[in-house]
């Protein structure tokens, strides 16, 4: 019945359901071998980051698949929403109760990250093609070594600051160190947990889902597939572009607060260019513009170098040979027609079996 | 008053002038036809009179408010639509959606009511579908609402560009060539169609065509380009017999 | 085609999460099976050690010496007794945090009872706290930030903490006058260099040492060091002082020699291994003085056994990495031989009585001689001070 | 005279980011992708002069060409078998892929020769080239500088004048106008591209030799940063310029030791990029970069 009844829904509508279907079904089935004592150690500490590199990669998807401008610094917008928010934890987890202090602290990551959105995104956008991949990617890394320089601590005479070291912050001895240079955030009280991710990534969907199927979306996918025609119908491309790379950033913040709030340190250095390209690979491997792609790449090579473990030195070898070998057959127009009669021919044979088959 | 007053229009690119001291006044309601030889500037006027290019000089009135270098947005807003000759579409959006963006500024709502799936978005959404369903079936593309706009065949990509263009509720609707690669028999049909849209929305259209029989079959008054100039404008039994035009066309090839 | 691969996508996804279970399984088969093995004399229950570094990355070098020290340990031990006394497992953390807590779960899967590692601060901050919500005994034996120790009572480091480098070091050049006018060169985004040089420049300042130029670099820009080499020299520095590691040290000292500046050039413990650098003219090492616990050179019998030892089987000559390793090995194992623990003690009552034998305890290594742990988990070593002297370590100071 | 060692200093750390940029700019500008793993060729190319000259003893110029045979056949085969079947592919599909490629060489690189670094023995200072003493000694110019300048000024005026007026060159300039046009006008686009880099790869090799030369430090990451840098280097002059590339080169080294000398080592970096990011602003296509229309 129920079947039937998502047989003769709209296709994107049945595509959206069957995306959260997934999630939810994963949530559940984990959550029981869990409680079952049945996972593992390895795919229990996993389950977090997992959560978090999803709702990156669907964040990113929206700059990548739906904007179609190509952002090599995400890593940066997860850095200063991991670092805001975890800021705030440490300040106001001590004082509040944690369910007052842990959605402040996702706040102010999304809203730092969203106010590095605006300042990147705006002189950004004027660029295209190449030229906006390599500035994102510049910007990323300037967040990189201004937050790994930046020490910042309190004492009873308010903030101290510095950029060149603990010494010149000028901090009284009994202060408190926040931020403490290449060190970064140490002794961060955990707080994130599977379910707390899951439902990050719900949020994420729905907000990306319905944002997609709006006025909105329809403007930023004009903006992707025409500039020129979408300007000719009256779509203001800087407002538009501005939106959907804002709210992208904003979700990155999300997700690298929930990122940090799993692990006791947090430095700046972890969201290097190659965390952007991490990130990325999880959005052209999944597909451009393919939401649900995004989330299972994500999980997948998430995973995939964890479970190759007992390559031992040849972990990491077979992980990159497994991503060019995944591109090419993914994306190679060649290879997909191959794929494409090679499926037909099976279709075919399922749909009207071979005579000797049956002689057989 | 005239829908469209133009008067002594020019730009020049790096010295190059391409179009100069172009004065047209379009009146509602009317269908016009503008036609020259290859490089003669028609369709730099299409981009003038759209916001893709700046004029250097001149002025562009349109419905009485100056809109002379405004951007393609706002030119959009103030009512001009277009098609462009080289056919622009959302190729990987569904055709129901490229009538839907085109509708942009028609019936607006914000991002929160998208996102949060606010009572507005339904109502509007609904609205949306409803008008665009509307004028698909207009240009019998509403079978096909559902394919990407790369599915269609040549000829309705064509009309879908029209199709997206109305939905913006123009008063002045351009267009670049519509018969270009279509068959006699579509041609006519067009013919009909581009008739029966300024009959319905009582809009005036101006169109770029190379098709001298489809101009002159549709067309109350053409105007001639020549090197940047108009150099004769009138009914297609005028133009026909206007020496200058002949001689552009003959010097044209 | 893209929901074939969406479904090949997902079901691979639960492939993973079902071998992962199965794993689980595995776990839980052999810890049940424990009390079942160990009845004959000669044999017991191997205990099962975990290492985690980085083999792979940047960091490689430094977590292959680790694995190496740790490894050639076991053998000489499993070896001596006769019996497996221990089993390792060496997981693969990149130098990266994250990696590193994968890393550690893959290793408690496995059944690790102590964990000897991680290697870099970072990923050891993260581990350590893993170790102490899980009460795992946790060794480090090269993880020097101060905050590793302190992040709870079942941590404790083989290496001298990083403020404690920095400030014996500027006690010992106070001491002996070596510069009047001193310059720093570190890498200031390494929390190992920035956690010495802080504490060397606050010593520096109430020794009065003069210190006239510190310039630092970053592991984006340590290509070229000449720069900052050249502001040492301007500033008349007549002393360098080097927190940093061997690979960028070498590089300075080549930068230094194609400037003719001379200056004393002065290093902690990740000096060690430069003479190893291979290509490397040595000759430019010449002078260089280094605070650090081992020397491949030592005389004694437990350094010349370890070294040729790990000259045989790695084909190359340790560094105070795989040396610390090494002793972080023999340290749990000197509590195997005073009975203090055994394998078939669960991971946490192994690390309770770890914590107390670590509290009491004197271990003598190739690292040094009578070393305690305070109650932070810190180790107290003799500082030693060698100089490079024809390719050699000549020792010219115990502070 | 301060001032001038450190400008000195930058100009030789930007020749070295100038011929690396080469070689990306080159592979971009013809075959229009971002080859991410350039640095990854040029550390392999070190790799391999390191062992011929310091293991084997072979003559430095020996060894270098040897270097240049090695890389090049590494670049044509690995154009080949990872980026050809996705020419068609959208060119973030190729981009990934060339990431893939980098993760692989530096994996292999460290299965090969191990994680330790290797501290490679200039090849000029071996070649007997002396460096050169201004102002009584108190100014001294490598003669690795020198050679690299020397080296970027011929790479650069060998590929303008083989672009310009070879028969392949005249192939590569269609191919990077119009691929589909070029192939129409019979020209063969899989060879022009595997030439591509096959050229690229053997500047890798010179870059790699230079490179280690100057900052003698080889690991399996050597090429990773000095590639990206690079990679900036060539967007910030302009990407698919080949005097863009060396303007771009030099200002990055000098602003990078410059800004390490007077204003922070710490955010050296930083300053690097945010030149970049104004240059880019006020100029969209990078300093010599050409302006491309949209035609409407």
């Amino acid at each position: 019945m129920a079947l039937t009844r998502l047989k003769h829904m709209k296709k994107t509508t049945r595509s959206n359901l069957i995306t959260f279907g997934i999630v939810i079904v994963f949530y559940l089935v984990v959550e029981a071998l869990m409680a079952g004592g049945l996972t593992s150690s390895s795919f229990e500490g996993q389950l977090v980051p997992i959560c978090a590199y999803v709702v990156l990669a669907i964040s990113l998807n929206l700059t990548v698949g739906f904007l179609g401008e190509l952002s090599l610094g995400h890593a940066g917008f997860m850095s200063v929403g991991a670092f805001a928010g975890v800021l705030l934890w440490t300040v106001l987890g001590k004082t509040l109760p944690a369910y007052v202090a842990l959605p402040l602290a996702f706040l102010a990551g999304g809203l730092v990250a969203g106010i590095f959105g605006v300042i990147v995104g705006v002189p950004v956008l004027r660029l295209s093609g190449d030229y906006l991949a390599i500035v994102t990617l510049a910007f990323g890394e300037i967040i990189k070594n201004i937050i790994n320089a930046c020490y910042l601590g309190y004492d009873e005479n308010g903030l101290h600051f510095s950029l060149t070291d603990a010494a010149s912050m000028g901090l009284a001895p009994d202060g408190t160190t926040l931020i403490n240079g290449a060190m970064g955030i140490t002794r961060i009280t955990k707080a994130s947990t599977f379910t707390m991710g899951i439902a990050l990534v719900l949020i994420t969907l729905v907000v990306i889902l319905n944002l997609i199927h709006s006025r909105t979306g329809r403007a930023v996918m004009a903006i992707r597939d025409n500039e020129i025609a979408a300007q000719s119908v009256g779509v203001d491309l800087t407002r538009y572009k501005l939106t959907a790379f804002v709210i992208s950033a904003v979700f990155a913040g999300f997700a690298g607060v929930l990122y940090a709030l799993n692990y006791s340190s947090l430095v700046a250095r972890r969201f290097d260019y190659n965390t952007s390209i991490q990130i990325l690979v999880f959005v052209v491997l999944g597909g451009m513009g393919n939401i649900r792609g995004s989330i299972i790449a994500a999980a997948l090579l998430t995973v995939l170098p964890e479970m190759l473990r007992g390559m031992d030195d040849y972990r990491m070898l077979i992980y990159a040979i497994v991503l060019i070998v995944m591109m090419i057959f993914n994306q190679s127009p060649q290879i997909v027609a191959w794929r494409k009669r090679v499926a037909a021919r099976f279709t075919r044979k399922k749909g009207a079996p071979a005579p000797q088959k049956e002689v057989a | 008053m005239a829908l469209l007053e133009v008067s002594n229009l020019g730009i020049a690119f790096g010295g190059l002038q391409a179009v100069s001291q172009l004065d047209m006044t379009i009146e509602k309601g009317h269908l016009y036809g503008l036609i020259g030889p290859n490089g003669a500037g028609k369709t730099t006027v299409f981009n003038m009179l759209t916001g893709v290019y700046r004029p250097t000089e001149g002025n562009i009135i349109l419905d009485g408010k100056d809109i002379t270098g405004k951007n393609p947005e706002a030119i959009s807003k103030a009512g001009i639509a277009r098609t462009f000759q080289n056919i622009r579409l959302f190729n990987e959006m569904s055709v129901l959606d490229n009538v839907k963006v085109g509708m942009h500024n028609q019936v607006p709502y914000g991002l929160w009511t998208g996102i949060l799936r606010l009572p507005a978005y339904r109502e509007k959404e609904h609205e949306m579908n409803r008008k665009a369903h509307a004028l698909l079936k207009i240009f019998d593309l509403d079978e096909q609402a559902d394919l990407k706009a790369s599915q269609l065949p040549y000829g309705k990509q064509r009309k879908l560009e029209i199709a997206r263009a109305l939905a913006t509720n123009p008063k002045l609707l351009l267009l670049d060539e519509p018969a270009a690669g279509m068959n006699p028999n579509e041609t006519e049909e067009l013919m009909q169609t581009v008739r029966s849209v300024r009959d319905q929305f009582g809009i005036a259209i101006l169109l770029i065509e190379h098709d001298m029989n489809f101009v002159m079959g549709i067309c109350e008054e053409i105007m001639v380009l020549d090197y940047g100039r108009m150099i004769a404008r009138g009914d297609g039994k005028a133009i026909r017999n206007n020496p200058k035009v002949i001689a552009a066309y003959l010097g044209g090839d | 085609m893209k929901k074939l691969m969406s479904a090949v996508l997902a079901g691979a996804m639960m492939l993973s999460l079902a071998a992962c279970g199965s794993t689980a399984d595995t776990t839980q088969s052999t810890s049940g099976s424990e009390a079942a093995t160990g009845e004959t004399t000669a044999s017991a229950t191997p205990i099962k050690l975990g290492g985690i570094g980085p083999v792979t990355g940047g960091n490689a070098q430094y977590g292959t010496a680790v694995q190496n020290g740790e490894q050639l340990a076991v053998d000489e031990i499993n070896a001596a007794a006769g019996y497996t006394v221990f089993e390792l497992q060496f997981e693969d953390d990149e130098s990266d945090p994250e990696t590193a807590v994968n890393a550690y779960n893959a290793l408690k899967d496995w059944g690790m009872q102590v964990l000897l590692g991680a290697v870099t601060s970072d990923p050891s901050l993260n581990v350590a706290s893993e170790c102490v919500n899980d009460n795992m005994f946790m060794l480090t034996p090269s993880a020097s930030a101060e905050d590793v120790a302190l992040t709870g009572p079942n941590v404790f480091q083989m290496c001298f903490t990083d403020p404690n480098q920095g400030k014996t070091s500027a006690q010992y050049i106070a001491d002996n006058n070596l510069g009047t006018n001193i310059g720093i060169i570190y890498d200031s985004s390494d929390p190992y260099s920035t956690g010495i040089y802080t504490a060397f420049v606050a010593t520096a300042g109430e020794l009065g040492l003069n210190i006239v130029a510190q310039p630092s670099f970053t592991a984006d820009n340590k290509s070229d060091l000449s720069t900052q080499v050249a502001q040492c020299q301007d500033a008349g520095a007549d002393l360098v002082f080097l927190p940093i590691y061997y690979n960028e040290a070498s590089q300075i000292l080549i930068a230094a020699n194609s400037r003719g500046y001379t200056p004393t050039f002065f290093g902690c413990d990740g000096m060690d291994g430069i003479l190893g650098v291979e290509g490397f003219d040595t000759s430019l090492a010449n002078g260089l003085m280094m605070l650090c616990p081992f020397s491949a050179f030592g005389d004694d019998e437990t350094t010349t056994t370890f070294v040729s030892a790990y000259e045989a089987a790695f084909d190359s000559t340790p560094n105070q990495f795989a040396a610390d390793a090494y002793d972080c090995v023999y340290a749990i194992y000197q509590c195997v031989q005073d009975g203090t623990i055994n394998g078939d003690m669960s991971a946490s009552d192994m690390c309770d009585a770890l914590v107390e034998a670590f509290g009491t305890m004197s271990f003598s290594g190739t690292t040094g001689e009578n070393q305690t742990w305070d109650e932070n988990g810190m180790i107290s070593k003799e500082p030693k001070v060698y100089q490079i002297q024809d390719d050699a370590y000549v020792l010219v100071g115990e502070e | 005279m301060q001032f001038l060692s450190y400008l000195i200093s930058g100009i030789s750390l930007g020749s070295v980011y100038a011929l690396i940029a080469l070689g990306y700019t080159m592979v971009y500008g013809i075959a229009k992708m971002l080859n991410f793993a350039h640095g990854d060729i040029i550390m392999i190319g070190s790799y391999v002069i390191f062992f011929a000259f310091g293991s084997f003893g072979w003559n430095p110029v020996v060894s270098v060409l040897f270097a240049m045979a090695v890389c090049t056949v590494l670049g044509v085969t690995i154009e080949r078998v990872a980026y050809r079947p996705l020419r068609e592919a959208p060119s973030l599909a190729v981009l990934i892929t060339a990431i893939g490629v980098s993760y692989l060489l530096q994996q292999v690189a460290q299965l090969l020769w191990k994680s330790d670094p290797k501290s490679f023995t200039s090849i000029v200072t071996a070649a007997g080239l002396k460096p050169l003493a201004l102002f009584e000694g108190q100014l001294v110019i490598s003669a690795e500088t020198i050679v690299t300048i020397i080296a970027c000024v011929i790479i650069m005026a060998a590929l303008t004048l083989f672009v310009n007026k070879t028969v392949p060159g005249h192939a590569m300039l269609a191919v990077s106008e119009d691929r589909g046009a070029a192939q129409l006008m019979g020209v063969n686009v899989n060879a022009t591209i595997a030439l591509t880099f096959a050229i690229g790869s053997a500047l890798a090799a010179i870059a790699g030799a230079l490179l280690c030369s100057s900052y003698p430090s080889l690991s399996p990451t050597t090429g990773a940063m000095p590639g990206i840098k690079a990679f900036v280097a060539a967007v910030f002059g302009g990407i698919g310029s080949i005097p863009g590339a060396f303007l771009g080169g030099i200002l990055l080294g000098v602003i990078e030791n410059l800004s390490k000398a007077y204003i922070s080592t710490q955010l050296s970096d930083a300053i690097v990029f945010l030149v970049l990011v104004v240059v880019l602003i006020v100029k969209p296509t990078g300093l010599l970069g050409k302006k491309v229309n949209v035609k409407v």
